[in-house]
């Protein structure tokens, strides 16, 4: 029998696609259905998905929770996890419309919530950490409950299907983002798992990747280190975390974030800060070919493997920014954009917001890495 | 060309003496025929002295004392620098055997005329050379 | 350039040699006044055992003085005008040069006694003389042969192994006088009888008869062909009449150059200086004359930048399967000596302090060379290390500090070998 | 002493028809084994022939064999024949059997019960032919929050050659291992033998050993080096000390261990100054101030039952190189009882420590080396899939330079110059040889690790360390897979 997301490692081949508005204007996500339905082939039906940022304005200071029920009872469950924990502004079911290609859809809710400061006195967290745990508590402890995204002001969508079927399932013209992903999915050794479609998403992270990461089990097994459960065994998964790890935890800047995980050959690093950085965080060197682009409320960064061995497009057209798999998933859109090009093995693409700096705007870089004078 | 030997190396096992007597005389290297069949004749000797064991062999030297002390010009230098004995002339007077500093050449009495090395010049690399197990025989230029 | 080399044997190849090694393009004029050709002396020997065996007695070969760019011209040298820088051949032909080698070489002595004339009574010099020989011997005949030297014994030989019945005569005390100290030669004559050659020594030829050679002695000794190997004496009249400087041979300083810039000489015709004895002698040995046709040619073509140091007595010679090896001279008449002696094998060895001057081997060849070349070089070697190579003469014993010296002059690096 | 009822181990036959009495045999033979006499007669003494081969390689004719002494014992699967001989030895020397080398026995050989992965179409295989594939890795403490301060070993190839002391093997060997790190960009081991001065030169590429004899120990060595490695224990004998005999302890030997000539060197048990865990700590503390904080400090334990805990508390000490030495870890010497039936296979205990390391999240203060008996390139990919960081060779480098693995180091009378002090017997290796011997083998193994790697869509060492999911195991049990923490075949 085959096994679902999280009982194995499923590896994929898959479509990804980019868009960003770097002004912050929120536009609906037909265009982006249109970018990655032209790359119905790099897909198989069985996964396709979205990540939208900018979409819940008027709760912006809540993390917008997307979860996938099972049943009834674990709803029940979550809830009352939920609610312990968190004081929930509002909970309603995500509107969805009925789509002859879409079948077996779960019970998907949304809520915007906030955690109880009692709790985070209790524990001694940060908002932040306290709720990525809370995500992974319920994705690994409450059964038939699956977080599909839990940031700030946005969302992933995703379940089985092809991704532009999945997009008219979701309502996706509804919603104005200022930035979307996409993905379209070729798994070669599950079913087809809601919650194990792309994107990836953890608090603001989301990730859509298209590869198959050899050095994944170094990765993880690193991760595991700096506690973190790969529970679903994807590639995703870890790129995610291994974001989130040097981003948010370690505070490195996004060059020396791709200086990791897509790091220079040795023989290429002049920089000492560079060779220890890749010294000690050898281990989430992604190896083996991929393209990701990891997003954020502050934008967006698109990066291959360091020998490039999957493809990457990006285009730039006013104030957006386009990247995708293929050239034409980008022409279908933008058919006379001012610049168009193929980005190098490890060498990243950045779209972000006109007023922002980085993926994350937050505290002063890690000074525990010692710099250069 | 000559072949260096390296006392701090050299085993004194021999076989450079072996190999040396199988590649001539039209044995091809074949040891085995040579002393089961032939009179194995080596050029090169080994030597065994205070400092050890090492082959004494040619330097093909510029000057070549043996080629200017052969009364019948048997001792000659082909265009590579290789000194040899060419056999139609050889009348074993020994001169050679008397004039060289090394002590390489030697008589062949049987035939009365005289051994040297030939850096085994008409097979490639010297046998002796080929053949040591211990890195202690180098050819040099 | 223009050389040009009276005399066409060891040392005019020598000097060919050294000519080319600075100068390649000048003309080289080798004048064979025997016009045989360059060949060997000493092979003559080899040549009258077996004839047909040795019939190319060429020293070097045709195409090798070919590629050298020399040209044999045959003729003999009668008057070198030193002023006009020219060369008069016996047919009156006039050769110029602007370097002149004077390569003559010596010839055998003939002593002033009756029936010298005879025409049994042959030399053994030449490829004439051999031919002179071949044609009158006879298988079982009585060959005598008057001097023990080296020619005497190597034409002894020859004539042995051409079937006849050889008795050497040596007017010193024991054979081959110059080579032999009395207790080698006393073994050497045992092996030489036993190979069939018979002796006698202090015997001095007064006259030749019909069939019959008489001694001071009064010894009279039937004979069929008679061969006097009495020494040899250098050419010098060409050199004397063109007023150059001569004592026994020609006088040349240690460039090989002669009392006249432009003329040098090499080979049995000069006096050299004897390195062990620091005396000027005639030395007509080939290895050296050898040499000295060589650094003539250096110094004839070049500037005079090659010394000559001078040379010591080596000879080696096989008779009849006897090999006798000796190099070196003694300094003194009482000289200190050690000795080896085993079945056939004879060593002797005389030591100057810790210096070898001298050595003397019979049927031992193979530790010759490093003798040879430590009295050459004077290489420094304590008695006691002598002392113990004597036990056991053979190369692995020979003292180490002279392999040692031997390594140190070629200072390799393995890493930068093959 | 009665006669000895033993008989020989091994016989040597000499086809006749090809033997020439050259005499090669006799002349190479250290232990008299050949014999030719005046008369041309050749004669063998068997019981004298340890089946080092030394005369069957260097025999021009091929006219020499050696086999297993064809006397045999009635069949007993109990009463081996070598459990009866091991009993005549003892009952007529009253010793302890001694051997040499590692543990020979016919335990499970875990990495000979792991595959490795491959990439096909999901993701492409990379062709190190034409594509850039790095072996470049750094051992020391990688402590994320501390990292800019502690040294680090870079090594281009994540091999390196194992502690073997001088005068246990010859001043060549080390010689060879030297010239052959250097080329490789690796590190060689001193042992605990000291450093001969004619190898001064090479002590920046030596991790310097630091063991229970303190053998020639002093402050110019500890700074002429690259790493400082604290020897606790060795696979092949864990728990007890080590024993030079005298007579290997040459002029050469005593001056690099400082200790008088001709006089055994003996190794104690533990290190009179380390009696737990604390002791250790204190000694790496006084090394790294030692070394003004300059080298990485390795500590080097035998894989024993409970190593995990040792590890963790090596780890903890300050250790910033963990070395755990199997027990087919060779050695000069070792009781024949020790050897046979102490320790446990170094594949068990590198998955159980690299998994427990980071279970406590210490991991990365340390990096992981381990050795014993790896025997190709495929054990390196092996260990460093399980998580090792970097391999140490040493047998597999003995063999390469000629060893035969007659397993008779012990006796000094190696014919192949490499465990033996004897000027006559060292020279027989030749360090130019040697190392180019070494270098090439090491070499070998790089490309066929490179294209192993590359078949795994792999193109940094990095990303194949403790990265098991390219290992699967065969012909292992359910426990064994979960202790490895490896899949089964078609998992």
């Amino acid at each position: 029998m085959l096994l679902n997301e999280g009982q194995v490692r499923i590896p994929s081949g898959c479509a990804i696609a980019g868009i960003i508005n770097r002004q912050g204007q929120g536009f609906g996500g037909g265009k982006i259905i249109d970018c990655i339905a032209n790359m119905h082939q790099r897909s198989n039906g069985l996964g396709g998905g979205f990540a939208a940022y900018g979409i819940y304005p008027g709760f912006a200071e809540y993390y917008a929770l997307h979860i996938y029920f099972d049943c009834k009872e674990s709803r029940n469950d979550c809830e009352r996890y939920l609610t312990k924990n968190f004081n929930i502004r509002l909970q309603e079911p995500v509107p969805v419309r009925k789509q002859a290609r879409v079948n077996n859809a779960p019970i998907i809710w949304r809520y915007f919530a906030q955690p109880k400061e009692e709790c985070l006195a209790y524990t001694q967290l940060d908002e932040h950490e306290f709720t990525a745990r809370a995500v992974m508590h319920i994705n690994a402890a409450i059964p038939g409950a699956f977080v599909a995204s839990s940031g700030h002001n946005m969302g992933a969508f995703k379940g089985v299907g092809y991704p532009e079927d999945i997009g008219e399932f979701f309502r996706l013209e509804d919603y104005q983002a200022y930035l979307w992903t996409a993905h379209g999915r070729f798994p070669t050794n599950t079913p087809g798992w809601w919650g194990g479609a792309h994107p990836f998403t953890l608090l603001e992270w989301s990730v859509v990747h298209n590869g198959e990461i050899s050095s994944y089990d170094a990765n993880q097994r690193f991760l595991q280190m700096h506690e973190y459960r790969c529970t679903l065994q994807t590639d995703t998964e870890v790129i995610t975390y291994s974001f989130d790890l040097l981003m948010r935890k370690e505070r490195f800047n996004l060059a020396e974030t791709i200086s990791v995980i897509a790091a220079p050959f040795w023989s290429d690093i002049n920089d000492e800060r560079i060779k220890r950085l890749r010294r000690i965080y050898g281990g989430l060197l992604l190896n083996g070919p991929f393209s990701i682009i990891v997003a954020t409320g502050n934008g967006l960064i698109a990066v291959n493997d360091r020998i490039k061995l999957r493809p990457l497009v990006a285009a730039r057209k006013g104030e957006f920014l386009y990247v995708a798999s293929e050239e034409s998933a980008i022409r279908v859109v933008e058919a006379h954009p001012d610049e168009i090009w193929s980005p190098g093995g490890g060498e990243p693409v950045i779209g972000l917001l006109a007023d922002r700096e980085n993926l994350l705007d937050l505290a002063p870089h890690n000074d525990s890495i010692a710099r250069p004078a | 060309m000559k072949v260096v030997a390296w006392t701090e190396y050299c085993l004194g096992c021999g076989l450079c003496e072996i190999y040396c007597a199988a590649q001539h005389d039209g044995y091809n290297g074949n040891v085995l025929k040579i002393f089961k069949k032939g009179r194995p004749m080596h050029r090169s000797r080994l030597l065994k002295a205070e400092q050890g064991t090492w082959l004494n062999t040619c330097m093909h030297c510029t000057h070549a004392p043996c080629i200017n002390g052969c009364i019948s010009g048997a001792i000659k230098r082909d265009p590579n620098g290789i000194v040899y004995v060419d056999y139609e002339r050889c009348v074993g007077c020994y001169s050679c055997v008397m004039l060289c500093p090394h002590g390489h050449v030697r008589p062949w009495s049987e035939r009365h005329q005289v051994l040297k090395c030939d850096l085994c010049r008409d097979t490639g690399l010297p046998s002796c050379v080929a053949n040591c197990p211990n890195g202690a025989l180098q050819l040099v230029d | 350039m223009r050389y040009v080399i009276i005399g066409g044997c060891i040392a005019a190849m020598g000097a060919v040699e050294g000519i080319r090694s600075i100068d390649k393009k000048g003309s080289i004029t080798i004048l064979d006044g025997e016009q045989r050709g360059v060949y060997s002396r000493p092979l003559i020997s080899y040549y009258l055992a077996q004839p047909d065996r040795f019939k190319n007695l060429a020293y070097r070969s045709a195409e090798y003085l070919d590629h050298h760019g020399v040209d044999v011209m045959k003729g003999w040298a009668v008057q070198i005008d030193r002023s006009r820088r020219e060369v008069v051949l016996h047919d009156g032909q006039i050769i110029s040069y602007d370097r002149l080698l004077i390569a003559t070489g010596a010839a055998p002595f003939i002593p002033d006694i009756s029936g010298i004339k005879a025409p049994w009574v042959k030399t053994f010099y030449t490829i004439a003389d051999v031919e002179a020989l071949d044609s009158i011997l006879t298988k079982g005949h009585n060959a005598l042969i008057i001097g023990s030297g080296l020619i005497g014994m190597k034409a002894a030989e020859s004539l042995r192994q051409r079937g006849l019945n050889v008795s050497v005569i040596e007017k010193e005390r024991h054979i081959l006088p110059r080579i032999l100290s009395p207790e080698s030669a006393n073994m050497v004559n045992c092996l030489l009888n036993e190979a069939g050659i018979k002796t006698q020594c202090g015997e001095e030829l007064t006259a030749v008869n019909e069939n019959q050679a008489n001694f001071a002695s009064g010894l009279c000794l039937p004979v069929d062909i008679l061969v006097l190997a009495m020494g040899t004496k250098p050419h010098i009249e060409l050199a004397m009449d063109a007023g150059l400087k001569v004592n026994q041979g020609i006088m040349v300083d240690e460039y090989l150059q002669t009392s006249d810039e432009n003329i040098y000489a090499a080979g049995d015709v000069i006096e050299t200086r004897n390195i062990i004895t620091g005396t000027s002698e005639i030395m007509a040995l080939l290895p050296l004359a050898h040499r000295e046709g060589y650094l003539a040619g250096v110094n004839m073509a070049g500037s005079k930048s090659c010394a000559y140091e001078g040379g010591i007595f080596m000879n080696s010679l096989n008779i009849l399967g006897i090999s006798i090896c000796s190099a070196g001279s003694l300094p003194r008449a009482e000289t200190e000596f050690l000795v080896w002696q085993e079945d056939h094998k004879y060593l002797q060895i005389f030591l100057d302090g810790d210096f070898l001057c001298k050595y003397i081997a019979v049927n031992l060849p193979e530790v010759t060379g490093p003798l040879t070349n430590t009295i050459a070089d004077k290489i420094r070697i304590e008695k006691r290390l002598w002392q113990h190579f004597m036990t056991s003469p053979t190369l692995s014993a020979f003292p180490d500090v002279y392999w040692q010296k031997l390594r140190k002059e070629a200072n390799y690096d393995y890493n930068k070998c093959s | 002493m009665a006669h000895n009822i033993m008989m020989p181990a091994f016989k040597v036959q000499r086809d006749e028809e090809r033997c020439i009495r050259c005499g090669v045999c006799v002349r190479q033979c250290a232990n008299n084994v050949h014999n030719l006499d005046e008369d041309g007669w050749m004669w063998v003494q068997d019981d004298k022939c340890v089946a080092c081969h030394r005369c069957a390689v260097l025999c021009p004719t091929r006219a020499l064999n050696i086999i297993e002494y064809p006397l045999d014992f009635r069949g007993n699967q109990h009463w081996t024949p070598a459990s009866i001989r091991e009993i005549y030895a003892q009952a007529q020397s009253g010793g302890v059997l001694l051997s040499g080398m590692g543990n020979p026995r016919t335990y499970k050989n875990y990495f000979d019960h792991l595959l490795i992965n491959a990439s096909q179409v999901t993701n492409p295989s990379i062709d190190p032919l034409r594509e850039p594939m790095e072996m470049t890795t750094y051992l020391g403490n990688k402590n994320h929050h501390s990292c800019g301060e502690k040294p680090q070993l870079k090594l281009d190839i994540p091999l390196m050659f194992s502690a073997m002391s001088f005068g246990s093997v010859s001043i060549n060997v080390h010689k060879s291992l030297a010239v052959a790190a250097k080329s490789l960009g690796t590190f060689w081991n001193t042992g605990e033998g000291g450093l001969h001065p004619d190898l001064l030169d090479f002590g920046r590429g030596a991790i310097v050993q630091v063991a229970s004899g303190r053998f020639g120990v002093h402050p110019d060595y500890l700074d002429n080096s690259a790493a400082v490695e604290i020897k606790i224990g060795q696979g092949a004998k864990p728990g007890i000390g080590g024993h030079l005999p005298g007579e290997k302890v040459s002029q050469d030997v005593s001056l690099a261990r400082m200790i008088p000539a001709w006089s055994d060197a003996i190794s104690p048990a533990p290190h009179h100054d380390i009696y737990s865990i604390e002791d250790l700590a204190q000694l790496i503390e006084t090394l790294k101030v030692a070394t003004r904080f300059e080298k990485p400090i390795a500590v080097k334990v035998a894989a024993v039952h409970n190593i995990t805990a040792i590890a963790s508390g090596v780890v903890r000490a300050g250790a910033d190189i963990l070395v755990i030495d199997g027990f087919r870890g060779g050695t000069g010497a070792a009781p024949m009882r020790i050897r046979d039936n102490v320790g446990i296979p170094v594949e068990m205990a590198l998955a159980q420590v690299d998994s427990r390391l980071r279970d406590e999240g210490i991991r990365s203060q340390t990096s992981l080396v381990i050795s014993g008996g790896i025997r190709n390139s495929a054990d390196v990919m092996k260990a460093i899939a399980l998580g090792a960081d970097a391999v140490y060779i040493a047998t597999a480098a003995l063999i390469a330079l000629g060893c035969h693995m007659c397993q008779m180091c012990f006796t000094g009378l190696c014919n192949w110059g490499i465990a033996t002090t004897r000027p006559d017997l060292t020279k027989r290796l030749n360090p130019h040889l040697g190392s180019e011997r070494a270098i090439n083998l090491l070499a070998a193994w790089k490309h066929e690790m490179m294209e192993m790697m590359g078949g795994m869509g792999i193109n940094a060492i990095e990303s194949l360390r403790g990265n098991r999911l390219m290992l699967r195991g065969i012909g292992l049990s359910k426990e064994e897979l979960g202790l490895l923490g490896v899949k089964g075949v078609g998992e």
